[in-house]
């Protein structure tokens, strides 16, 4: 039994397994599948000022290992969340971190300060990459400059720790993370969705009501991986990797390319036990491979010079 | 209602016609308790090209025999992969899934319930469900032609059976709106699951002559368990999912132009 | 039989149907499974201005959906091809482009001005894109001002008709695609391969020799398509899409979303007869559908307002 | 050498331990002629881990019965995938691919084909090559033990066989390159296929001795056919493709470290 406890920027985690936004409702979905305890890190659904009805039907499209979705950060606001979801969830023994998105600094800084006053709320995911809004953030995520200007901001309304969640759409994403880094986030997790785009080759018509939609899936595995490990090469704070993460060999991969802790998203929906799957299956790496620690992989990928 | 992860082992797999086929699957414990309407999310295992589960509506549970069936129409890779499926195979299922038409009144005991297509699924094992609490469910089944009206004899078991087909060869020819029981009998509820433009002829009928009326919704879906989102339909009240809010709906609720 | 001519800015196809550079050797390779002048055009290997050797072994990885490649432009150099290939190109009956790429402006400019020499030659592709190699083009391609720089000193040492090839790594490809037309490239291609990664969590290490690669295959459709709609919208000189077209159907929605002809790739080396596949695909497509000539459905996407 | 793009038939599926099997096809037509030391591009199709066709040898063609077989060990999803698959499902291959061993000059007759591992499926095609032009091929045969000693009835058809296994529980313990044969005897000319280390010893082994000796050589393939450059090998005229200039190499061209 290898020790699985992960610092993560001042955030302890029992074990590196979280589960992404968007993907994991507000864990209780999956209660029936899992034991919410044992998961090292439940990010909850994205969470806005105000209540967003979210995108027109259809919003989701099957794709080569993969899907594209077009959710559209349909939530009831962060005021719903404190009164009516926040109760339940502090009775969840695991870290219970807030996905925040916004479409403007306002927006942003307004969202964390409501959330900065719950005591079960460790943490939020700063959400600058939403594909799926025109003002869904992703413009702040893809350039630095506007990406460290709503960091700051948020860094003065909220103390506890901050992830910061970063657009895979972008030409340097070391860039934008040091951008961050200096803003004064604790932490950044990444990638989120692909801009993708599905047709309909037979009624000539886009699949989504949105025509493009965020990718997930094993399908963005690789480009992921590149970019937690270039990520990781760039900045000091912790990195959190997600994209594609199925089982326990992929979520390895990440560790080893840097990661400190990992999210798995998409494969929630194939498999909703597969939490804790991944979890045994990173112990049992960790032993059969001799380590005591996760700690002992993270970033330990061997580069021949 | 506790939803579950099972590998179910497949003990029959009739084809019913060049669409249409007939699974059976077993548990090596007893199955768990589902309701009328509700679904459950097959895993296509090892197919490139299908990624996310399949959601099908549990067409009966024959509860002697501990057997689930599911009534599949062949669409698409997914659907025809399961057509092939031999006997023994183990299918890996995530349910029961999603609400189910509710409960009939005593006092609403006229109660018709109006299948299309594939849609007769969930509405045989409602017509067990109903037959069994002492009601008299009447069947109204339509389809293009008699070759594709599916169950029938397992139908006449819980109520009257009354078709029709687009090409007259079985029943009443033309749509299910258009059957003369409707102008002849009078329901007090109508439950119906079938193609969207047939649910929203039938819900334009019931709405006109003061029926309450429950249709079974379609709709695309990652997860089946109100996790992503995905899956809504535009109501009065908003975006439901279509999964866990649905897939039964009462019709006064949705925004349908009808 | 529909009409699969396509006028390319001035390129005449016989049909929209290309292969993509690096995936289609000379074309010869091929010769046992398809007949090489039923294809719209052939583009070669990417070629550079000296002999380089690439990188070295292990090149390939597979992933799900797809496959990283860090092949890193193996070629004899321009004058073997001129002295060696083209000869024999010459009596191959359609379009033969070649694939220039460069470390330099200067590299780009000489090699495509000993292209323009060979009459059997209409075209080149400009790869600005190359992620395999550390000068293989793809800082031109990620920065609209480097990219409009390189198109613009070839344009004046090349006459014919020049493709520029877009790199998918960049946040904004509609941008670099302005520029580039600007600097008076006759049409787009597009995309790439995407920067991806693979780790072996047995060994711990990388899977390809340089840790990074570009992927391709299926799982980059839903990105391809994307940038081709929007690349489409951007520029007015045509789009050639490509990335993941297993089939006609996927050439079909490439064609919807505004490419002018496609490209396939991967997929030749999951079954070499796919080019006629496709071409044949695509006309019955067209007669299915009612279509006379495939002019009709190039950005024929029902967008609902 | 003309290439194709067939559909072949399985006619035979046999186990030949955990690890091996023995997969036999055949074509509707008569299979085109191939060499000793050439491979298949097998595609495996409908799943979803192996997007890639899997390079596989050709370990013998039974012009009698138009059988081509291919001796295959599993290592992976793909493999492991083939290992099941039933008589009479269709395969479809890319073949033949690759150069070949080159022939045999007359004045070099006494011939050693070493094989280790899965290497020894082309060894036992170029063994009734060389059997049928005349030569008298002497084969050293390398497993772990006796289990994993494959086709043992088939090579003695061809020429005298000696084995070692690392257990020592068939012919002498140890490694090929530890063989007494290798001393007794003198050759003119060493074929090899198997691990690389086992392959490195044999080549340091040859050129010691002064023995010409080719190496078939195993890489990672996307297409098969020359077309990708992503197998190359590091030989001393540069990079040179398995797929086409190899996957046999005369071991004075390659940099190895011997
Ligand atoms: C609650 C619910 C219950 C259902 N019950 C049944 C049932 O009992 N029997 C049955 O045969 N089918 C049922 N369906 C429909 C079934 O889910 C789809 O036919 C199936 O997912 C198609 O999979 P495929 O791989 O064969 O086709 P694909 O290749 O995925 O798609 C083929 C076509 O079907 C459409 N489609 C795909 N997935 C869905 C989906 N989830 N919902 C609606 N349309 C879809 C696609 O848009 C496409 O046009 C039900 C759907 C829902 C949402
Ligand atoms: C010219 C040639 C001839 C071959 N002949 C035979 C043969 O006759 N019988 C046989 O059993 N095998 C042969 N191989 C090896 C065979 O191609 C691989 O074992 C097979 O591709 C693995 O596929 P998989 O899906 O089972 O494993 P995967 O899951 O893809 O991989 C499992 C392991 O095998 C390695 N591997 C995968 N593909 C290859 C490859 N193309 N070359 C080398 N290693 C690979 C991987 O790195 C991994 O470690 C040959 C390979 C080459 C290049
Ligand atoms: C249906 C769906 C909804 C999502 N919603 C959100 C969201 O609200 N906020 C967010 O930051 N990411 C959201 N994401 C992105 C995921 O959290 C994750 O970054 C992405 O899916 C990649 O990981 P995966 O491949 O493991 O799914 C969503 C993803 C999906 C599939
Ligand atoms: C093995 C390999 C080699 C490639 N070499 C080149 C090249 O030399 N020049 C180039 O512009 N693109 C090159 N590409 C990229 C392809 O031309 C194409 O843009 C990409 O693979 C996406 O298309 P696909 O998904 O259909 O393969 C190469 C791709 C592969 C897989
Ligand atoms: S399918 Fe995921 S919420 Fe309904
Ligand atoms: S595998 Fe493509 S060149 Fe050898």
């Amino acid at each position: 039994m290898a020790d699985l406890n992960i610092n993560l920027g001042g955030l302890a985690l029992k074990n590196p397994v979280m589960t992404a936004s968007g993907t994991f409702g507000y864990g209780f979905e999956f209660e029936d599948f899992v034991d919410l305890s044992r998961i090292g890190g439940i990010i909850v659904k994205g969470t806005t000022i105000r209540h967003r009805e979210g995108n027109p039907y259809p919003r989701m499209a099957e794709t080569p290992s993969g899907m594209l979705n077009a959710v559209g950060l349909q939530n009831k606001g962060v005021d719903y969340f404190i009164n009516k979801i926040y109760p339940d969830l502090e009775k969840v023994n695991t870290n219970v971190i807030v996905n925040v998105s916004g479409s403007t600094i306002d927006d942003y800084v307004e969202t964390a300060e409501k959330l900065a006053y719950l005591s079960h709320i460790p943490a939020i995911e700063l959400n600058i990459s939403c594909p799926n809004v025109k003002q869904g953030g992703m413009a702040f995520g893809t350039c630095a400059g506007s990406a460290e200007e709503v960091v700051k901001a948020v860094r003065k309304a909220y103390p506890k720790h901050m992830m910061v969640k970063l657009s895979p759409n972008v030409t340097d994403i070391a860039e934008i993370a040091r951008a961050v880094e200096f803003a004064g986030a604790d932490s950044v997790s990444l990638i989120n969705t692909l801009l993708g785009m599905a047709v309909d080759a037979k009624t000539r018509k886009p699949v989504l009501s949105t025509v493009t939609g965020g990718l997930s899936g094993p399908c963005v595995k690789p480009v992921a991986l590149r970019m937690v490990w270039q990520t990781a090469k760039a900045v000091n704070i912790p990195v959190v990797g997600l994209g594609g993460i199925m089982n326990a060999t992929d979520a390895i991969e990440f560790f080893l390319a840097g990661a400190s802790a990992i999210q798995i998203g998409t494969a929630n929906f194939i498999d909703p036990t597969i939490t804790m799957k991944v979890i045994d299956g990173i112990n049992e790496y960790l032993d059969e491979n001799g380590f005591g620690s996760i700690k002992d992989i993270i970033g330990a990928l061997e580069i021949a010079d | 209602m506790k939803k579950y992860m099972h590998d179910l082992v497949i003990t029959a797999n009739e084809k019913l016609n060049n669409q249409y086929f007939l699974l059976k699957l077993t548990l090596n414990s007893t199955l768990p308790d589902m309701l009328p309407g509700q679904f459950a999310e097959v895993l296509i295992d090892d197919s490139p090209t299908t990624f996310l589960r399949r959601p099908i509506s549990i067409n009966y549970v024959d509860k002697q025999k501990n057997e689930l069936w599911l009534l599949v129409q062949k669409v698409g890779d997914g659907t025809i992969k399961m057509a092939e499926y031999p006997i023994g195979k183990t299918l890996n299922l995530v349910y029961p899934l999603g609400n189910s038409f509710s409960n009939l009144l005593p006092n609403k005991k006229n109660v018709l319930l109006i299948g299309g297509g594939v849609g007769i699924a969930p509405m045989l094992m409602l017509g067990a469900d109903l037959k069994e609490k002492g009601f008299e469910p009447v069947f109204l089944l339509g389809a293009r032609s008699e070759k594709d009206l599916l169950e029938l004899t397992d139908f006449t078991q819980y109520g009257q059976v009354f078709t029709t087909t687009e090409d007259g060869s079985h029943g009443e020819k033309g749509y299910v709106t258009q059957h003369s029981i409707l102008t002849k009998q009078k329901f007090d509820k109508i439950y119906t699951c079938g193609p969207t433009p047939m649910m929203k002829a039938v819900a334009s009928y019931a709405t006109k002559n003061g029926i309450e009326c429950e249709a079974s919704l379609e709709n695309m879906m990652a997860c089946g368990i109100g996790a992503c989102l995905c899956c809504v339909e535009d109501t009065k009240d908003g975006h439901k999912c279509v999964c866990t809010e649905g897939p039964v709906f009462n019709i006064k609720d949705l925004k349908w132009q009808i």
